[in-house]
This record gives structure tokens, sequence and C-alpha cells, in this order.
């Protein structure tokens, strides 16, 4: 009963990490069309940001949050011309095109860090890594709770910052149809640069949390793009309550097959669920998604 | 059709003229065991740099000096048979330093043979290699399953040994290899394994920590490399899970280990076949001392020994060249006597003896070295274990997390 | 009455195709303005120049006393200008409330948005039982209502419908006929593009006949439907 | 249209000088120069098989590798366990390939676009995972067939294979009624189906095929390798690369895949041997990418079009690329 | 003689009844019309007919044979072709290419394949006006000859039922009646096709139909000749409106 509950926690925890950056991507995928293949960098810089800040700053990492999304959606406010230009292009396969453009940009950015950083594993330590909270018997630790807890607030806000805003509608027009909603007065690359920047900022900020939950290197961003994936298909693209169930579900997966059917089996079968997740239900698994 | 064959005698190096041993080393800069990879790069780098300093190799009254050409083999066992081909055909090496990882090393292995050019690997552990007996290629490091046993033997002999284990591996060829021999260890020494299990690289250590927290063994050894090490002490601590102690292998002794842990990476047992305490030296390094001063100052590590175990690699080509008195650049049969030579070395070094098996499942394995039972404290590799070796008594059961 | 819109020599150019070769005209304001011609003459490719969804080769486009020739589609629409396109543009994911409040999007005068979704509603009464409906999901004939519903909340006071009447059953065709006329009487000044030239001809103040991407003839939307050649090429004879 | 079309005596008189000089490679070259034609020859077989699926009919996927390494592990343990020759066991893995395939494109198939993409790759780690945990396989241990070490040979077998996948390719893809349902079926499905085509027999077919040739090729490879293990030959690294390959040679023609191979290859090879001490050329391998896909947005075969100075000409687009800058 | 038969056919789109009881015999050879307020259900019933969708409940029968069930691909090769109401033409290949596709699987095709093939194809390229933009891709034809080119690859099955979405969409009252004469001309030539057409303009049904039926509401709401249809009072409500403008 103990473990059974303690495992449940767990997956909660695990899976929860993931949803703001699955709402990041799946907005950013509806208004640009492009599945980004550097998902796993913008995380990987986030929490290397974090851990320089920190090293030269002595500022919690957990403090440095705002100041890092911040930084990293101008950033990606400032890139973004640049892919757009790549999806401009009048070719069938303009989409493709962008979708390699993101693996090219991801090299570049993996064989950057890893030059310049090196391939040692560093440590991100914030006051909440070292602690956890003791329920009923059952182990909380506090890092992971407050990603969790962080994620499904940001993903709230946003999801009302889309539904019930002005800007949110012109986003999700922008989805729609740019030449529509141009005609509207709405500038689409304005708007697609402001949605990138968002997902660049929400990406990065995720990164501080992966990083201090595990840790940080040069290649962490390939680990966690397979489970950004997964959250974003399984929940259904653009589904905000579709993410939080699939991170719930890609954490429940994880955990219990670790416990109950055994750890090599993890990620077989975490990648079966999603494969027909894609097939039988290709809205997500709340069929809400575009 | 028209392939017939001509397995590369035009490739032969001997028609060129040069006064220095060229040296090709594959070893993974990039991909996923670039970590690993660049401790390979210290060890070989510290060789070439002793050797040169003092002049050189000499055979038969003249030095010659070493140099190394590096091949990056991106992790990928492909890559790296490419790597092979190219340092062999193209840039004729006399002899190579082989790659960090087991899989590689099992794609380079037969093109080594095709091409009769001899190989030494400083790092690669899995016992599978050796079983396949391949005529070219040696190694340093004693296979996983030959020194993984020795915590658990030293646990077993104290007074108030640990009763029950639990045992992680990682999927991996090497890391696996080790769970199963801590596993076997343990069988062995009469301890009771409540959980056994393997898991992916990259997995999540939360729920079954959780899970072998409630069986509540005495003991938790995880078969891994630095990263998964540092996830299962991290994990283990922020789920208040402390067990009298933890075994690994390989990585606690990084420099990453150390650093990113602190005092939650003391107290973890492992094996190692050699540590920067040990009393040993050799002409060419000095003491053990010296070499790691050597290392701090080059790159700033304390060498660990996968590190170390490379730079006693070139030592063995070294001895062995002096041996049978070969001049670069090495004919085909001159490889051969350098094999025959490798095969009949029986040499103390700074790493202790390297002597390789000639028969057997180890064949061309390293057979001469003793494994250690080590436990961290402040970042030092103390031996604990076994006895007549040791340089001080094991702790245990370890301290919890919070009363360090 | 002042010019509200001048186009001089208007070029537009697909790839190889020229659709355009340089065509004049103007409106003034308060004005309905037919464009008439045959299938590919550039009817469309003209609105589309204008409110800055393809850019022109060369000619110049004023409105308002501005030359607003090569600014993006979204600076027009702020000038007082709304396209509604072939095809009807609906953003078919949103809700009809959400599609009309889009249209909003760069108003200050608030109070007058709510003026402005009253009037809507009253216009187009069937929009307002639809509110919280997904635009894709309705009607041929509702979508051309929200279409022309959403210019109107835009505060444009320059619309630019292409072919309102396509695909729609004859009795909403007279429907919609009937709702430019109204709008137009509101203040609004139109410039109507139509396949069904006959009441679009009816409708207009004056009208332009466009062939292979030229101006054939213009004039008093009256006199053009007595002209013979109009009548045998647009009209389907006698 | 017709075949004979195509065939102008030029072209004729071409294709068997580069048919000489392919055949005469192995005596005038050095090992590690063959090395890598072997692997040129790899790639462009693998990269049209992608094409075929890919390029032809718009089904983008992530999980082409997945059918390489499925290839690479059905001839390596009917080598190791059955003792089966390699071309009998080449062969067997190929029918197994396309039986496995198109068994499984049955369901994959109902997926299209992105969905289709990330479909066929989380298939392919699946896939990857399994083959980890499978006893038969010989899991993270990998699996290594009987050494066979002849260069010349294993040249001649790549040569062969990506011959093959170029003149199914040409025959079946471009020239023929085949090619033309794929491509129909590529525009508009919906219509197809309505003109008679059975749109998803083809789509299957195209699929497993192109995953054929792909596990026929892999088969080579195991052999040629000696050592096969799940993330060097199941690993996502693999169906990256075929698609970048034809994205950056350019998708859904016959050389574009050809071309891209053979400069991605190469230049990564190149790559490895001037900077592979360290990491760098990473930065310049995904700078390459980025900077083809910006400047050459339809691949490399766009550029004799390119320089032809045509209306899509280079002068043409960067006139109009400056008038646009400039609102 | 019917060669089209639908009995009591129903289609729901979850809780939406597009298409309810309806029944409608269309006799060989003959120029049908079908006619309707939008979203009465016409474009759906051409998607049950080539089995795009799969009726509720209810018989399609094709000179007998009943098309329930059976996939589109099917259906065509049985002899039933169409045109669609938002176009779905082959955007990337050439206007040969598009036609050349519907000629794959034409039906009763013998043997004697690719040598009549060019020769048909050609005379549908001249019957359409398209010879000179043969070689151009689908997607860059004006509007109006991409409808014309739907028609031709439809053709080009030779079908023995022909189902036209709305080809007028789009045309003025001029090129409607050159529409008129075109879709004449098919009928002569090829002198045992039945069409069915869809379409809002009326002159287009006046000048073609010999029967119609209109729809509302996913019913039938009356039958007959064009003349006794316009005269309908219950169509002039639902459908016709008022007599013209001016
Ligand atoms: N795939 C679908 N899902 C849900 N509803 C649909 C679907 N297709 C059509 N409908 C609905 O079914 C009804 C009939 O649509 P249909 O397209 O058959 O109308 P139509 O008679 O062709 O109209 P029009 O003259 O405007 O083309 C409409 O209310 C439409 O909204
Ligand atoms: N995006 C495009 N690419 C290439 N050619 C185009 C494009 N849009 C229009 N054309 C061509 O430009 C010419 C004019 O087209 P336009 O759409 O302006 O005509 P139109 O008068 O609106 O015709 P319709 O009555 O069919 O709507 C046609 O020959 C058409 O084929
Ligand atoms: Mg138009
Ligand atoms: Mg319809």
């Amino acid at each position: 009963m103990g473990l059974l509950m303690q495992t449940t926690v767990n997956g909660i925890l695990i899976g929860g990490i993931f949803i703001t950056i699955a709402v990041g991507f799946s907005i950013s995928y509806g208004v640009m069309h492009i599945v980004d293949f550097a998902v796993g960098e913008w995380i990987m810089l986030g929490a290397f940001s974090a851990f320089w800040l920190n090293q030269y700053t002595k500022i919690d990492p957990l403090l440095l949050i705002p100041f890092i999304a911040l930084f990293f959606a101008l950033i990606g406010y400032l890139f973004q011309p640049i892919i757009q230009k790549v999806v401009n292009i009048k070719h069938r396969s303009a989409a493709m095109m962008a979708l390699a453009f993101t693996f090219g940009l991801s090299t570049l950015l993996r064989g950057a860090a890893l030059t310049l950083w090196g391939f040692n594993n560093r440590n991100l330590v914030t006051v909440l890594s070292e602690m956890n909270v003791n329920l009923f018997g059952i182990t909380v630790p506090a890092i992971r709770a407050a990603a969790t807890v962080f994620s499904i607030l940001v993903t709230a806000a946003f999801a009302f910052f889309l539904y019930r805003t002005k800007t949110g509608i012109t986003i999700r027009a922008a989805a729609e149809d740019k030449t529509v909603a141009g005609l509207m007065g709405i500038d689409g690359h304005r708007i697609s640069r402001l949605v990138y920047a968002i997902y660049v900022g929400l990406t990065a900020m995720s990164g501080v949390f992966i990083g201090s939950i595990f840790s940080v290197f040069p290649d962490m961003g390939l680990r966690y793009t397979a489970f950004a994936f997964f959250v974003v298909v399984a929940g259904g693209m653009g589904s905000f309550s579709g993410a939080i169930v699939a991170g719930l579900l890609l954490g429940l997966i994880s955990s219990f097959v670790s416990v109950y059917v055994g750890g090599a089996y993890v990620f077989l079968i975490l990648f079966f669920i999603l494969y027909l997740i894609l097939v039988f239900l290709p809205k997500g698994i709340l069929g809400k998604g575009w | 059709g028209c392939g017939s064959s001509s397995t590369g005698a035009s490739s032969s190096a001997s028609s060129e003229t040069r006064d220095y041993y060229k040296v090709g080393v594959i070893t993974s800069l990039s991909g996923a065991e670039v970590y690993g990879g660049n401790v390979t790069k210290y060890g070989y780098d510290l060789w070439a740099d002793a050797v040169n300093k003092k002049g050189g190799i000499k055979v038969d009254d003249k030095n010659y000096q070493l140099k190394l050409i590096y091949s990056d083999d991106q992790s990928d066992p492909t890559a790296g048979a490419n790597a092979a081909e190219r340092l062999i055909t193209s840039e004729k090496v006399d002899f190579i330093l082989g790659p960090y990882t087991s899989g590689v090393t099992k794609a380079v292995a037969p093109i080594l043979d095709k091409y009769k050019v001899p190989m030494i690997t400083g790092s690669a552990e899995s016992p599978t290699i050796w079983t396949q007996k391949f005529k070219y290629t040696f190694g340093t490091i004693p296979a996983a399953d030959l020194t993984a046993n020795s915590p658990l033997d030293t646990l077993a002999k104290l007074a108030n040994p640990p009763k029950t284990i639990a045992v992680l591996g990682v999927n991996d060829a090497f890391s696996k290899a080790v769970a199963e021999a801590f596993k076997a260890s343990a069988e062995k020494n009469g301890m009771k394994v409540v959980k056994y299990d393997v898991v992916p690289a990259g997995t999540d250590f939360t729920p079954l920590i959780s899970a072998i927290k409630q069986l509540n063994p005495d003991v938790l050894a995880v078969g891994g490399h630095e990263t998964e090490h540092m996830q299962v002490i991290k994990a283990s601590k922020s789920l208040g899970f402390m067990p009298k102690a933890f075994v690994m292998h390989y990585g606690i002794t990084t420099p990453d280990f150390i650093k990113n842990l602190g005092k939650d990476g003391d107290y973890v047992y492992g094996a190692a076949v050699w540590t920067p305490d040990l009393k040993l030296k050799d002409d060419l390094f000095g003491t053990v001392e010296d070499y790691v001063k050597a290392s701090k100052e080059k790159f700033n590590v304390v060498p660990d020994y996968t590190q170390a175990g490379c730079s006693a690699t070139g030592e063995a080509f070294s001895a062995a060249l002096a041996k049978i008195a070969a001049k670069p650049p090495l004919s085909e049969q001159q490889r051969e006597q350098l094999v025959k030579a490798l095969e009949e070395i029986d040499i103390q070094t700074f790493y202790g003896p390297i002597k390789f098996a000639t028969e057997g499942n180890w064949y061309h394995d390293n057979v001469g070295l003793k494994a250690l039972t080590i436990q961290m404290l402040n970042g030092d590799q103390l031996v604990v274990g076994p006895d007549n070796l040791k340089a001080k008594d094991p702790v245990y059961p370890v301290p919890a997390f919070n009363a360090r | 009455m002042a010019k509200i819109m001048e186009v001089e020599n208007l070029e537009v150019v697909y790839g190889v195709i020229k659709a355009l070769q340089g065509i004049s005209f103007y409106i003034e304001e308060g004005e309905i303005v037919t464009i008439i011609g045959a299938n590919g003459a550039g009817k469309s490719s003209t609105l589309r120049a204008v409110s800055g969804m393809v850019r022109p080769s060369s000619g110049t486009i004023r409105f308002k006393n501005k030359d607003i020739t090569n600014s993006p589609s979204h600076l027009i629409a702020r000038q007082g200008l709304s396209h509604v396109p072939e095809g009807r543009g609906m953003l078919t994911k949103l809700t009809v409330e959400e599609n009309l409040i889009l249209a909003t999007y760069n108003r200050k005068d608030h109070a007058k948005v709510k003026e402005d979704m009253g009037d809507v509603y009253k216009q187009f009464p069937r929009l307002s039982e639809r509110k919280k409906q997904a635009a894709g999901n309705l009607s041929g004939g509702e979508q051309q209502m929200l279409a022309i519903g959403r210019a109107l909340m835009t505060g444009a006071d320059t619309l630019l419908l292409d072919e309102p009447s396509m695909g729609l059953a004859p009795l909403f065709v007279k429907e919609i006929f009937a709702v430019i006329k109204r709008i137009n009487q509101a203040g609004k000044t139109v410039l109507l593009v139509e396949q069904n030239a006959m009441t679009a001809l009816h409708t207009a103040n004056r009208a332009y006949i466009l062939e292979n991407g030229a101006v054939l003839k213009s004039g008093k939307a009256g006199d053009l439907i007595d002209d013979p050649e109009v009548k045998n090429a647009y009209l389907g004879g006698h | 249209m017709s075949i004979s079309k195509s065939f102008s005596p030029v072209k004729v008189i071409l294709l068997f000088l580069s048919m000489a000089v392919l055949c005469s490679l192995p005596f005038v070259v050095s090992s590690f120069v063959l090395r890598i034609a072997t692997g040129i020859m790899m790639w462009i077989g693998l990269a049209l098989s992608w094409n075929m699926l890919g390029g032809y009919m718009g089904y983008i996927s992530f999980g082409h590798g997945a059918s390489f390494g499925i290839g690479a592990y059905i001839a390596g343990m009917l080598m190791t366990q059955l003792h089966l020759p390699f071309f009998g066991a080449l062969a067997i893995a190929g029918i197994l390939t396309y039986v496995f395939a198109a068994l499984v494109g049955y369901p994959t198939l109902r997926l299209s676009g992105s969905y289709f993409a990330i479909g066929t790759w989380a298939f392919a780690e699946m896939m990857r995972q399994l083959v980890l945990v499978l006893e038969i396989t010989g899991g993270p241990e990998g699996l290594r067939l009987p050494p066979m070490l002849n260069d010349n040979f294993f040249y001649f077998v790549m040569l062969g294979l990506a011959l093959l996948v170029f003149l199914i390719a040409f025959l079946f893809f471009e020239n023929s009624d085949f090619g033309l349902k794929v491509k129909a079926v590529r525009e508009e499905e919906t219509a197809a189906r309505t003109l008679g085509l059975h749109t998803t027999w083809v789509k299957n077919q195209v699929f497993a095929i192109s995953s054929m040739f792909a596990g026929i090729i892999g088969g080579a490879f195991a052999y040629w390798i000696t050592f096969i293990h799940p993330d060097s030959v199941l690993g996502p690294l693999i169906a990256d690369q075929m698609v970048i390959m034809v994205l950056l040679g350019g998708i859904g023609t016959l050389f574009g895949p050809v071309l891209g191979a053979i400069v991605l290859y190469v230049g990564n090879q190149y790559m490895l041997v001037m900077w592979g001490q360290s990491s760098a050329y990473l930065i310049i391998l995904g700078l390459a990418i980025c900077l083809v896909i910006l400047f050459l947005p339809e691949g490399l075969m766009s550029i004799p079009r390119i320089l032809g100075g045509s209306r899509n000409g280079i002068f043409t687009r960067l006139l109009s690329r400056s008038k646009k800058s400039n609102i | 003689m019917e060669l089209l038969e639908i009995k009591d056919l129903n289609h729901m789109f979850g809780g939406l009844k597009a298409i309810s009881s309806l029944n409608i015999n269309v006799k060989s050879k003959m120029i049908y019309g079908v006619i309707g307020a939008n979203g009465a259900g016409k474009t759906t019933l051409f998607n049950l007919i080539t089995g795009i969708y799969h009726p509720t409940t209810g018989q399609i029968l094709l000179d007998g044979i009943s098309l329930v069930g059976k996939q589109s691909y099917e259906i065509s090769r049985l002899g039933v072709a169409r045109t669609f109401q938002n176009l779905r033409l082959f955007n990337d290949l050439t206007v040969v290419e598009n036609i050349h596709v519907g000629q794959i699987y034409r039906r009763g095709l013998g043997k004697q394949k690719t040598k009549n093939l060019s020769a048909k194809i050609n005379s549908l390229l001249n019957l359409f006006g398209l010879d000179a933009r043969a070689e151009d891709k689908a997607g860059n034809l004006p509007y109006g000859m991409q409808r014309k080119l739907e028609i031709a690859r439809a053709l080009a099955t030779e079908p023995k039922l022909l189902l036209l979405d709305e080809p007028a969409a789009g045309m003025n009252p001029h090129e409607v009646q050159g529409l008129v004469g075109l879709i004449k001309e098919v009928k002569r030539q090829y002198s045992d096709i039945t069409i069915i057409l869809i379409e809002h303009q009326m002159k287009l049904v006046e000048g073609l139909c010999d029967y119609a039926t209109v729809m509302n509401f996913g019913q039938v709401i009356a039958n007959g000749t064009v003349q006794e249809i316009q005269n309908n009072p219950v169509v002039i409500k639902a459908y016709l409106g008022e007599a013209e403008v001016g």
C-alpha cells in the first residue's frame, strides 16, 4: 500500500516536469508548424545558464528562473526570424526543411556547449535540492514537487492567457491562418516571434528544474527531447489539459513499470504506448489536439 | 563479379621512413561516452608526454619520439571501425591505443586482425571482448567480472556483514556485467538479493529506489557510469533512503562524482585496480605521487584507475618495442613480433603488474592486477580491502547523509 | 466626393504568370464599386494586392491619401480597410464570437466595439444564435455572414468583398446583397468582386470590367448593364 | 514520360563511363578511401530508399532506421545462429523486413504529416528498446558476426545494392504508372481513391518496399562492420541522417538523395579527420546544415537552376529579397 | 432502366442528421440535378455514393450492385467518377499526369494499354481546352481551368456515372453557358454516360438537367423536371426565393 502510493506520487512528479515543455512546444508547433528538434538544447542551455549564473552570483537557481526565462525569451525572439525565413520558402516541403534546420541547430548548439564547457557533469544545487517532505509515510522530494506545481501553474496561466485574453485569441488565429489574421490587422510574423520567444523561455526555464533534479551536461538535451515529444504528442498538440494528463501518464507509466514490471522495460513500454496513442488516438489522449 | 580479394597488402607501412613512432588513438571524443573518452585521452597523452620528455623510446641506443594521432569514434562502433581503417591505411600508424567503450573495441578488433596491427585498450572492461580471442587486441584493465566481486568480498568478511542487498544495473555491456558480477558475488557470500533489476540508460531512478527503500536492504549495489551513480545518490537522498552502504564500480573515482556530490559521495564503496595512494613506481612516471602531480599539472584532475590504466598501456608498448628493438616505421613482420613480445611481457609499472593472459576466457586481458576495494572519503579513494593491501578499515554501516 | 482609394498601373506577377498587366481605378468615399470579369481575369489579385496579401510588382496604391503599396497586410488593415477574401477565410477552430473579437484586435474605442458587436448580431441574428459554435461547423451561408460581420467589427470604413455569393443558394445570394446595400447605407465604402455580374451591377454605383488582367471598360453600373458587349460577355447574353 | 525518351545516347555513354569508374575504384584507391566509398554507396542506397517513402509519397519517416536495424539483426542472427551463408541471410532479411514493414505499415500509415514522423520515430525507439532487452539479440552486448575481411567484396555488395535501389527508384517511381500513383497519393489521397487507386495498398507497398531495401542494406552493413549494437544500428542517428541527406540533396528527385548522401557522408568524414580531436566539428556540421537550408532551400539539386539564372535564379531571388526587406 | 437507386439512406455526423430517409432513382443516360440550400446534405450524398463516407443505414445500388461498404477505389472501378466542391487536384503534377492518373484504372481496362492512352489523353485535353497548358502544374492553372481539369480527370476513368459537385461555382453567367455546352459535348462523345450534378446556379440546371431533386435538411423536398421544380412553392420558399432582382 505504501509502495503503491509512493509509486503513484513518484510517477506524478516524474511527469510533472515535462508538462511546461510540452505546452510551450505545442503552441510553437501550432503557430509555426515545425517540430523543433532543438527543444532539448534549449533545456540544456537553460540548465547551463542557471549553473553559471549561480557560480558567479551565488543566487539560488530557483530565484534565477524569471531572469533565465526572460533572457531566453529574448534569444528566441531574436532568433525566430531566421527560422521563419526557412518556413516561408515556397516549396512543398518547407516545413520539412525547417525541421531539418532545427536538427542542424540542435547539432550546432550541442557542439558549441561541448566545445565551450567540456563534457563534465555539473551539479545545480538549490535550497530545495536537499529537502524532502514526509506525508503519511510517503517521501516527496521538495525540488520535484516544486517543479510539478510550477509546471501546472504555468500551464494554467498560459491556458488562461490563450483562451481568455485578446492576445491569446490572436495567437490562436495566427496558428490557424496567418493570412486571414493579417487581414484582421494582426501581424503574423510578430505573433510567431512572440510565441517562439515564449516557447524558448518556458523550455529554458524547465531546464533549470531538470538540471537541478538530474545534472547538467552538454548532451542532456537528447534525453529530454524524447520525453518532451512523448508528452506533446500523447497529449495532443495544442491541448493543455492533454499535456497535463500525458505528462502524468508518462510519469506514472515509468514509475509503475519500473517497480512492478521491471526497469528494463520502461522505455519499451513507454514508446509502445506512445505508438498506440498515435495510431489510435491521433489527436491525443483527450482528443483535443490539433 | 569483379570483386576479388586483396586484403590491403598494398597498404603496408614499410615503404615509409620516419624517426618517430606514429601511434593511433581511437576513442570517444563526442557522443554518449564523451566523458570516458576524454579520461582515456588524458591517460594516453600523459604517457606520450612522459616518453617524449625523456627523449623517446630507446631502441638500439637511439631515441624515437612518439606522435599520437587521434581519431574520434563518436561513441559509435561504425565510426570506430572507420577510424581504425583510416589510422592504419592512411596514417599508417605503428600500433593503436584503444577505445573507451567495449562496443567500439569489438568493432575495431577484426580490422586490427585484418591488417595485423596491435592495439591495447586502457579502458574497455566488458568480459565479452576477450572471449572472442582477437589476436591483435590487448587490454590493461582486468575485465569487470574479475574486479567487481572485490567490495562485496570485503564487506562479507566484516564482523557484522550485510545480509541483504539490492542490485541495479544500467543496460549497457559494461554496467550489466558489473551488476551481474555484484549479484553473483553477493550470492556467493551468502547475502540475500532482495531486488535485481536492469534499467536502460536515462531512466529516472526514483521509482526503483522507492521500491528498494521499502525492501530496506543493507546494501545497494549499482553497475553504471558516473552519471547514473550521481543520479542514484541524489535520488536516494531526496527519497530519504540510506542503506548501510552503497557499492558501485567505475565512476565514483571520477572528479565529476567527487565534485558534484561532495559529502554525499563519501563512504561509497567501489572496486578499482589502482588508486592515487598506492605506493608503486616505475622508471617512466616515477612514483604514483609523481604521476598524480603530472596529471594535476596538465589536466587539473586527480587521475582515476582508467586514466592511469591508459598511461600504463603505453608502458606495455614501450617495453615490448624495446624488447624486439623495432624502429619506426614497423613492418608487418615487426608488428607480429610486437604481438609476441606483448604476450610475453611481465612488467611492474606505477600501475602495478602488467601481464596478458594467453589463453582462457580473458585471452589478452591483463590478469596481473589485483582488484582493490575502495571507499571514498573527502574525494580520496581509501583502500579498505583486501586485508593484505588495505590502508584503512572499512566504515560500515556508513553514516547517514545528514550525519556527515 | 473625395477619392478614398486610388490605384495606378497595378501589376501583379505570380512566378511566370502576369495576373495584372497594370490596371488603374479609384473609389470615392461611400460608393459601392464592383469589379467584374471572367475566371482568371485578375479580380482577386486586385483585391489581394490592395490589402497587402500579395506584393505588386509595380504600380501604386493610395488609400486615404497614403501610399500603402508595399505595406504588410496587418498595417493596411489598421488603416481602416478590411478584406473578406475568396473562400471566406474562416478561422475554423475559433468560435463565432472569438472570430468577431479577433477582428477588434487593434481597436481602442472599447465602447464603440460593444455597440458594433450588438449591431452585427442584430444584422445577422443567426450568428448570435451560434456565438459559441466553432466557425468551421457553420454552413456556407452562415460562414459568409460571419466573414462580413468580422469585417464590420474591424471598424473599417472600407470593405473589399471577394465573391460573397459564391457557392450560396439563390435565396442566400439575395440576402447577402441586401446586407451589402444596408452596410453601404450605414456609411461604408465597398469594393465588390462578383461573378454574379447582373446582381452586382444592380447593387453598385460604378463598375470596372476586367479582362486578362487589364481594365476593359469602366463606368456607371447602370450604363454598363445596357452595354451590349458587357451583356454578351458577362451577363449571359440577352 | 517513356523510358526511351530519357535514355539519350549521351546518357548511355555517361552511364557506362561512370559504371567503369565505379567498378575500377577498388583497384586504384587506398583501402580507407574504399571504405569511405563503401559507406557512401550504403548511404546512397539508404537515402534513395527513404526518398521512395518521404520524397515520392510525402510520408516523412523518422523511423526508417528501424528497418535498417531490423535487417541488420535478422541477417546477423541468421548468420551466427543458423550459420546461413551471407547472401541467403541477406535475402531472408529482405523478405522478413518487407513482411514486417507491411504489417506495421498498416496501422502506422493511418498517420500523416508530423504525426507520421513522430509515430515512426516512436516505433523505431521501441524496436531499439526491444532489442536491448531480448536475449537472442545479445541485448546490450550487441551481436558479433563472423568477420569476413574483404574490402572489395563489401564495396561491390554496397555498390550493387545502391544501383539496385537507384534502378528501382528510376523504373518504378520516376517512370511508371506506379510512380504516378504514389505521387497522386502524396498530392491528394481522397481524389486518388475516387479515381480507382487502392491508396492503402499503394502506401503499404511503398512503405514495405522502401523498408525492405533499408533492411537489406542493414544486413550487408552488419556483415561488413562485423559488430552490431542496438545503439549503432537502431539509434535515431541512422534515420536522422537519411532525412538530412535527402533534404540536403533535394527531396523527391532521383539524384537529390545521391548527391545529399555523398556530400553529407564525405563532409562528415572529412570533418572527423580534420577536426576529430575536438567536438568542434559538431559546430561545423550543424552550421553547414543550417546554412545550406537557409541559402539552398530546395537542396543541392537546385544549384544548377540557380546558376542557370532562370526566373528563380539567384539574382532574381536576391532582388526580390531586398525588395521585401525595405518594407 | 435505373442506373442508381438510393433507398432510405441515412447519415449521421455525431448527433447531426445530415441525410435523412433519402430516396433517389437515377435512370441511365440522364443528366440529373441535385439542388438545395447550403448545408442541405448534397455533398454528403456524393461522399456516400463514392465511399468517402459510409452511410449509417440505407442502400445505394449501381446497376443492382450495392455500393454500401465498398471502398472508394472499388466504387471507382465499378464506374463512378466525381469532382469535388473544393478542388482536389494533384497540384504538383502536370495536367497530363493528372489525367493519366485517372486513366490507370479506367473501366473495362483491356490489354491494349499504352497505345490508345496518349490518344485518349489528347482528346480529353482538346475537349476541355487544356492543350496549351498540358505540361503546366495543375496548381498553377486559373481556377476555372482547374475545375475543367477535374472533370477531364474524372472522365479519364471512363465512368458510367459522373458526379459533378458545383461545376459552375465561381463562373459568370457567360462562362456558365460555356460549361453547359461543354457538358453537352461530353454527353455526346460519351454516349452511355449518366451525370448527376449539384449546382446553385439555376442557369446550368435549367440548361442541362432532365430531372432534378431538391434537398433541404437532408431530405428530399421536391422531385420533378426543372420547370416543375422552379414553380414549386415549397422550393421557392426554401431555396429559390421570390422572383429575381431586377
Ligand atoms: N465531416 C463532417 N462532420 C460534421 N458535420 C459535417 C461534415 N460534413 C458535413 N457536415 C454537415 O452536414 C451538413 C450537410 O453538409 P453538406 O456539405 O452535405 O452540404 P451541401 O448540401 O453540400 O451544402 P453546400 O451547398 O453549402 O455545399 C452541414 O450542416 C454540414 O455542416
Ligand atoms: N498563387 C498563385 N500562383 C500562381 N498563379 C496564380 C496564383 N493566384 C492566381 N494566379 C493566376 O493569376 C491569374 C489571375 O487570378 P485571380 O485569382 O486574380 O483571378 P480572378 O479574376 O479572381 O478569377 P476567379 O474568378 O477564378 O476567382 C490566373 O491566371 C491565376 O491562375
Ligand atoms: Mg477570384
Ligand atoms: Mg456542398
